[in-house]
């Protein structure tokens, strides 16, 4: 810990975990012997000393005011000595030392509107991020999406009925801060249309070189506009990736008209059973129709369906796709398959069918 | 990697070269330019957007949709914020607007901070200010979470607090990398916000082209898996790497996660430049009382565990179970199934795997195995060694803009491993090449003697 | 294709670009100028080598040591040759100068051949005709083979006899690409021996930027497997291309390799641009008394069977074999090894597959499925107009020393299937992309209609 | 059919296939049944009709004299109605009508030196190319080096006790014309050393510009050198695959010194099972050590045994060092695992190892 100046301080870094950590975790850190899951949302975890600590899974819209977060604090004072924690899927866990308390726990979260659920084979919260709401490169809103999928999916995340869990993922433009590059599904936000230049800005905000630098395909090329130094681009080698935005303010992609969303499955980033694997496109364009999506929500809501009625007992969406091939992964989910699957980037080749071993 | 600066390996792409084949100039290093960072945040006037009346009196009909249906509604608490707090109003505003025009309404970038810090805040403006004058400046600050996501109600109503008082009261619990982030501030608002903050003990994340947050699953905490502290090392790793959590120095940002076991419950291995993920190397631990009672239950041993063992490594020869650990691959799905029946073993330490990132510009790439097997122990010597030593080989060879999964690609895998000291090995690759374009480095000149 | 010369897809590299990102001009026809190819032949003037004298005496020290052994020694039978002609007796002291100093004596190509062909021949000149005057040329003389690779005695020794009279008597029986190979003629040679071939109802293949022979398995002459006729495929297609067999026209090398079925005798996926591999698309026929047979013959079904099967789709009830054909991917495990009880089922065909290669210069490629199933039936007309479409396709969009399946990979695809008429089909990949860089090739203007 | 000029004949393509099938072939077209396999070697074919035809399989160097192939044509003639054909791995296939004929025939190959075999779990001939022999581009010979291997691997072509086939190829340079990247196990001819440049003759014979273009590493630079136009190569970026000397002959790579042999694994090309897989590397340099190249037949030798040893039946290489896993083959082999095995070409990040699945 070092201090700058001396009225602040500075690199104190976050306070030590310790301190929050309830007094039956600290006395049994390390020493978890097992869990069971009791219900939906229920888990205990069992030590080796035979403490056991419950936990009450809740969901959140992760975008929350602080009197959400005052109000859950409320019922953790209540029911849990004060000690909560948040998922990496951005759930609220309630920490419990008495198994009495769980049900009016439960009680007061549902009260409060927050279902109980994610954990073993169910639909967990939807990992996401910023959208409309503050981010300037969004295709999409992601907080909406969430909640309209979520809306529609609920049912998935109170119970445990599917053949293993199932995670999905929504990230607003192709930077992919939602990492919904290895999700069971995913929902990404696309923009369609080359960036449209606005020469005046350009000349002060940007750098000529730097920009045409920033375009993976090479579309930019500087060019001398109305008598204004900038950049041009070859709308014929644009693939809408937003990098020369990033680094060029004047080169907006974002289009009432032409943005959307896309539709990924079967990734997975657990080491069980098979190694992790990407996402892969199914579905390469949807419209934006807010508030509800309604064209994604049900697209999405359909390959759950598919995928709780076809796979297997421990299969995540990504190794049931392979046992069944993507071939009839298409057929059952009623998906058209068009030329925007054949990869065209880096290893495409490494993509092509380069075997006869095909169902008919 | 000290004193070689001059190492030249065979092969090395001097310049980067993209997926499309496009060369870029290794010299792009715009990003650290903080002249042009500055300009950014300037931004472009946007043409004003008309002003629908049901937005000045804040109607939000397609928002208001949103309210409708089981899941808990962030427009509901929006709201309520927004009877509040003007920023929360405007910001409902604009949302409204987006949602109507399907467009976001924000402007490019803009660089804000708090003094000293280069990281840790998002500088953010609205482009339709004239309408929404308090979302006008409307920056993040991300608050560096706990270890684990661990907190008292005390400490979080401490955030309430501050975030009451000086921003709009809205959050993200948590940002995406697994800060805690305080979601719109006025730039003036910045340094009393992180004042108060460091007097409350708390701290900015990272942002920019620094070390990020590390984060970790909640490990020994409360998970039986956990084959090492992952609350503690990245207690450790924060603290002892604060100055390049704050002050942007790297060529691109840097992402530590800490898993405690392959189920990674903190996706580390595809959302972090360097992650660690908790393994063992000795036996699976069988209680075979434990195998009964799951039979007893009702558990189909052999459907549910046995046939989706990925080596076909178990068996159950009357009921007792039998791994035949020296083909087991630590995937965790037996345990997984019949925690109270198996356990990792007890030589256990972590995985470390390096290069995870999201598809810009090269594609998105899962992390890969640096080191097989690392003890992992307080005070993480090893660890950081490595870690420092990748850092200054980064600084070297990176380009800017360029993560260390994509350094490795350009450099090649093969000089890595021997810039950082480390031998190449077999466990590195999932399959040796399979094209002949080898750069042997050694050539004999005629006179020299044949090679033993 | 016709009329289609001016599309232009999004995302086609208009250049080529190799596996190191360097940009190839696309205009580098540097193999299709008669002039360069002509100065090729020519050679460089190697400095002498200086010549021992066991080697003036034809005494082969090193070469004799290939005498041992129980494999067949071709030294044995080239030394025969080579006391009766001069050419094998100064091929055989050359390769002995080449066991001795560790490195090949022939100049660089040579552009000779007959009249009226392009290909068929390769020109080959020593570097030490002064030492061996008798291979100063050295040419080969790919002569096509039949359907097959059956003969007749008769036929055989017609062709020796030829050989006998024209060159050295050395032959390679097959090439690689499969044709009966003359392996050295003077150049004054090469128009009397095409001259007694022709007469003898003989005919060169390819070689040169042309189609190259076409091959095949055994299929229907000799083997159960065999989908379709294989042998009359070949001949002819060989027949139906004779002008693009002789006469090099294409932007590079072209071949076709029949196998009757996915066992794939002719490796066909490795090693032709164009491969067709029989397989069928109804139910595998069982004979479950000859199921019975290899059980009572003592085969371990489960084992060997069952278990190999990659989609666990065979399952045996009471003696009874089952196959859930849904799931059966016609890998052919189950047929090979219970080739009595198992065969194909009735609606036969092929799959037909594109772009295999060896790894100039991007690196090896397997085929990739074109067509998953297609009828192959005499005179094979849906298979040439497709083929007809691919070569169009090729002649305007493949650069020189461009293979087609590296030109697929640089145009994509996707835009080579539409240009040949093709639909897009989930059989044509693994997986789907796994990258957002998606070229949607329309947006809409303002003012105009939402899609539907 | 077409004829160019009056006196010559083109373009008639090779006799039709019908000439050359036995009687009991052209009979049983497309109606064989099933086949056994007597003995090495030895297959029938059984119809639907009940007619057999018996199949004996001998070895053959490939590179053969027409002596040679007269010398098969009198066996062929004496008890094969003088029927035969060749495989696509240059074997000597002699088709007999009658029983009876097999071991007299067995009997007159075995005394003029030629082996009977090569069937199912053999190792088969060994695909190879020119070396030496014939072209110039070779970094090795291939035919010694077939000859030598198969000497020590004998036994294994007259016997069928592996686990499975194994097929092997050797290629002189990397054009790869033995299409040795597909090969259970495979012997590939390399050049270690940069091009030596004849600036003399490059002037008269090469185009400079198609020659720098030529280089897939863009080690070729247009030079200068000594007042003649000429190119240079950047030696730290050369990996010495020999396309620029296709292109241009004033640029050989052959180098006694340095040339030599890289020994692949774990290719296959059959649909069974698994679907097709390329060689990868095992072993990156041995030297051409003729006449008997010890190094790279004990190297091969070493690798089946240690195949013959461990992998189960029915897999075949490539399927058994995928189950076992690579650290293990290496492990299991001896062999030494060095940076040239990790991959650092066009695809490279696509062999990275990335998942935690190891064995320890
Ligand atoms: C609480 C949490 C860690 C944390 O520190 O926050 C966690 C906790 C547990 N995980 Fe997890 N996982 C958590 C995120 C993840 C993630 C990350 C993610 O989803 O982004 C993964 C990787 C998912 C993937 O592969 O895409 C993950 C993959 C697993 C797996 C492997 C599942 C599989 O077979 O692929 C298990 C084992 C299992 O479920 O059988 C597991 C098992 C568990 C166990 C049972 C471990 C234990 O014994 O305590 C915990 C309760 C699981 C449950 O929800 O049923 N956890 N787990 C995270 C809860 C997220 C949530 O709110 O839903
Ligand atoms: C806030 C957050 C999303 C969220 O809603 O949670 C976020 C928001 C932004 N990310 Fe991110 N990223 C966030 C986590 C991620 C993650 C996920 C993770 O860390 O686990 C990823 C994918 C993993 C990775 O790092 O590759 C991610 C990959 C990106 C990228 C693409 C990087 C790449 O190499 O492909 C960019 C683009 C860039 O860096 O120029 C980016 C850029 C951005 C910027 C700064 C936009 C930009 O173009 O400069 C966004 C600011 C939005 C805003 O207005 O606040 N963000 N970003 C997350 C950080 C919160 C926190 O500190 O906890
Ligand atoms: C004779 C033969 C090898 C043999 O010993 O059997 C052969 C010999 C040559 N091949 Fe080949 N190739 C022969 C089958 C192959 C095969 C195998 C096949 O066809 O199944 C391949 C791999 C498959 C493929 O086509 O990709 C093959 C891939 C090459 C290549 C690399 C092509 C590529 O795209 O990667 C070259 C280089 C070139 O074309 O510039 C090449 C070039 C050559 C040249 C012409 C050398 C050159 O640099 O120009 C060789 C002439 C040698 C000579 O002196 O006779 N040869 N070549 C084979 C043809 C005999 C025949 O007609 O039956
Ligand atoms: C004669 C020949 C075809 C020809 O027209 O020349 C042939 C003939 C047969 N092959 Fe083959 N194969 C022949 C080359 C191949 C090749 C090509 C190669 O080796 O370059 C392959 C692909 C090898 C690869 O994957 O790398 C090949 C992969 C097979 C397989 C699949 C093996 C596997 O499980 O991977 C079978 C089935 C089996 O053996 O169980 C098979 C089976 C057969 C059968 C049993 C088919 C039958 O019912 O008649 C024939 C006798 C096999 C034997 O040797 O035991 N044949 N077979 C070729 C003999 C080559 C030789 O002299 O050894
Ligand atoms: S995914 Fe894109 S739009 Fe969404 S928060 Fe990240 S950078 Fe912003
Ligand atoms: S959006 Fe991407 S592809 Fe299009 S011009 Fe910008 S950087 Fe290039
Ligand atoms: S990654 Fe492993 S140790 Fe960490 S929470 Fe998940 S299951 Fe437990
Ligand atoms: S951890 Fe995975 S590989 Fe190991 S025994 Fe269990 S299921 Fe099999
Ligand atoms: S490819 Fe099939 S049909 Fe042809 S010989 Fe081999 S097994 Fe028979
Ligand atoms: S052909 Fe292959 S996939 Fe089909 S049933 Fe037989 S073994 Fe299984
Ligand atoms: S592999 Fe190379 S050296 Fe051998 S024949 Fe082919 S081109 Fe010539
Ligand atoms: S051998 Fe290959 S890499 Fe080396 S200079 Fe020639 S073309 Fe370039």
């Amino acid at each position: 810990m070092t201090t700058q100046a001396l009225e602040r301080k500075t690199d104190m870094g976050p306070p030590h975990y310790e301190r929050f950590l309830h007094p039956i975790i600290k006395e049994n850190y390390g020493k978890w012997r097992y869990h069971e899951t009791l219900k939906p949302g229920v888990l205990v975890h069992v030590s080796e000393t035979g403490a056991r600590i419950y936990t009450v899974r809740a969901g959140s819209p992760r975008l929350v005011s602080v009197d959400f977060i005052r109000m859950i604090c409320d019922l953790a004072d209540k029911y849990c000595d004060g000690y909560l924690r948040f998922t990496s899927r951005n759930n609220i866990e309630f920490l419990l030392a008495d198994k009495e308390n769980i049900e009016p726990l439960i009680k007061g979260l549902n009260l409060k509107g927050l279902p109980v659920g994610g954990t073993n084979n169910a639909i967990s919260n939807i990992v996401h991020t910023q959208g409309w709401v503050h981010c300037h490169s969004a295709a999409t809103d992601a907080s909406g999406l969430v909640k309209s999928m979520m809306d529609e999916l609920y049912d998935y995340f109170t119970t445990m009925k599917l053949p293993h869990k199932l995670r999905i993922a929504v990230a607003c433009c192709l930077n992919m801060c939602g990492a919904v590059h290895c999700s069971d599904i995913a929902i990404l936000g696309i923009h369609r249309r080359p960036p449209k230049i606005d020469h005046n800005a350009l000349k002060n905000v940007c750098e000529v070189p730097t920009t045409v630098s920033s375009c993976p395909t090479a579309a930019i090329r500087p060019a001398t506009v109305e008598g204004i130094q900038s950049v041009e681009v070859d709308e014929d080698k644009c693939m809408y990736c937003g990098n020369c935005f990033t680094v060029c303010p004047a080169m907006p992609l974002a289009d009432s008209l032409n943005d959307g969303v896309s539709i990924w499955v079967g990734g997975k980033v657990s080491n069980a059973r098979t190694e992790p694997m990407f996402t892969k496109l199914a579905i390469p364009y949807l419209p934006n129709n807010p508030p509800r999506w309604p064209e994604v929500t049900s697209a999405v809501k359909n390959i759950v369906e598919v995928y709780a009625k076809h796979a297997r007992r421990y299969e995540r969406v990504g190794e049931w796709i392979n046992r069944i091939g993507w071939p009839r992964f298409f057929k059952q989910a009623g998906l058209e398959f068009t030329k925007y699957h054949i990869d065209d980037f880096k290893h495409a080749g490494t993509t092509y069918k380069r075997s006869t071993q095909l169902t008919q | 990697m000290k004193g070689r600066k001059d190492i030249a390996w065979k092969g090395v792409r001097k310049q980067r070269i993209d997926q499309w084949g496009h060369i870029k100039p290794i010299e792009n290093d715009f990003l650290l330019n903080p002249l042009l960072l500055d300009i950014r945040g300037s931004g472009i006037e946007r043409k004003e957007y008309y002003m629908a009346d049901e937005i000045k009196k804040r109607k939000t009909p397609l928002l208001d949709e949103l309210e409708e249906g089981p899941w808990p509604s962030f427009v509901t608490d929006l709201k309520k914020m927004a009877e509040k707090k003007p920023k929360a109003n405007d910001l409902l505003g604009q949302l409204e607007l987006s949602y109507k025009e399907k467009k976001g309404h924000w402007k490019h970038g803009g660089l804000v901070g708090v003094a000293g810090y280069g990281g840790g805040v998002i500088g953010r403006y609205s482009d339709s200010s004239e309408l929404f004058p308090n979302v006008k400046a409307f920056h993040t600050c991300r608050v560096n979470q706990t270890s684990g996501w661990f907190y008292t109600t005390e400490a979080l109503r401490e955030l309430c607090d501050i975030w009451d008082k000086h921003g709009s009261g809205l959050t993200n619990v948590h940002g995406s990398t697994g800060d805690f982030v305080f979601l719109g501030a006025d730039t003036d608002a910045l340094e009393p916000c992180f004042s108060d903050l460091t007097k409350a003990g708390w701290d900015l994340g990272g942002s920019g082209s620094d070390m990020r947050t590390p984060s970790c699953c909640n490990g020994p905490a409360r998970c039986e898996f956990a084959c090492y502290d992952t609350l503690d090392m990245t207690y450790d790793i924060t603290m002892t790497y604060q100055d390049e959590l704050h002050r942007p120095a790297f060529v691109y940002k840097w992402k530590f996660k800490m898993a405690g076991c392959p189920n990674d419950c903190v996706a580390s291995i595809a959302r972090s430049d360097l992650a660690v993920i908790g393994t063992w190397r000795d036996n699976i631990r069988i209680d075979q009382s434990a195998v009964k009672e799951y039979l007893d239950k009702g558990l189909n041993i052999t459907s549910d565990v046995i046939m989706k063992c990925p080596k076909q490594c178990i068996s159950l020869d009357r009921n007792e179970l039998r791994i035949n650990n020296e083909d087991c691959v630590k995937c965790m799905h037996c345990l997984n199934v019949m925690p109270k029946a198996l356990r990792p073993g007890k030589d256990k330490g972590a995985t470390i795997l390096i290069g995870g990132k999201a598809p810009i510009m090269e594609g998105a790439l899962l992390s890969s195995v640096l080191v097989p097997f690392m003890k992992i122990e307080k005070p993480y010597t090893e660890f950081k060694d490595l870690i420092e030593r990748i850092w200054e080989f980064w600084d070297e060879h990176g380009v800017s803009r360029e993560r260390i999964g994509e350094c490795i690609q350009r450099v090649g895998m093969g000089n890595f491993v021997e810039a950082i000291g480390l031998e190449p090995l077999p466990e590195m690759v999932s399959s040796p090449r399979d094209n002949p374009y080898i750069f042997y480095e050694e050539y004999l000149e005629e006179g020299e003697e044949e090679e033993e």
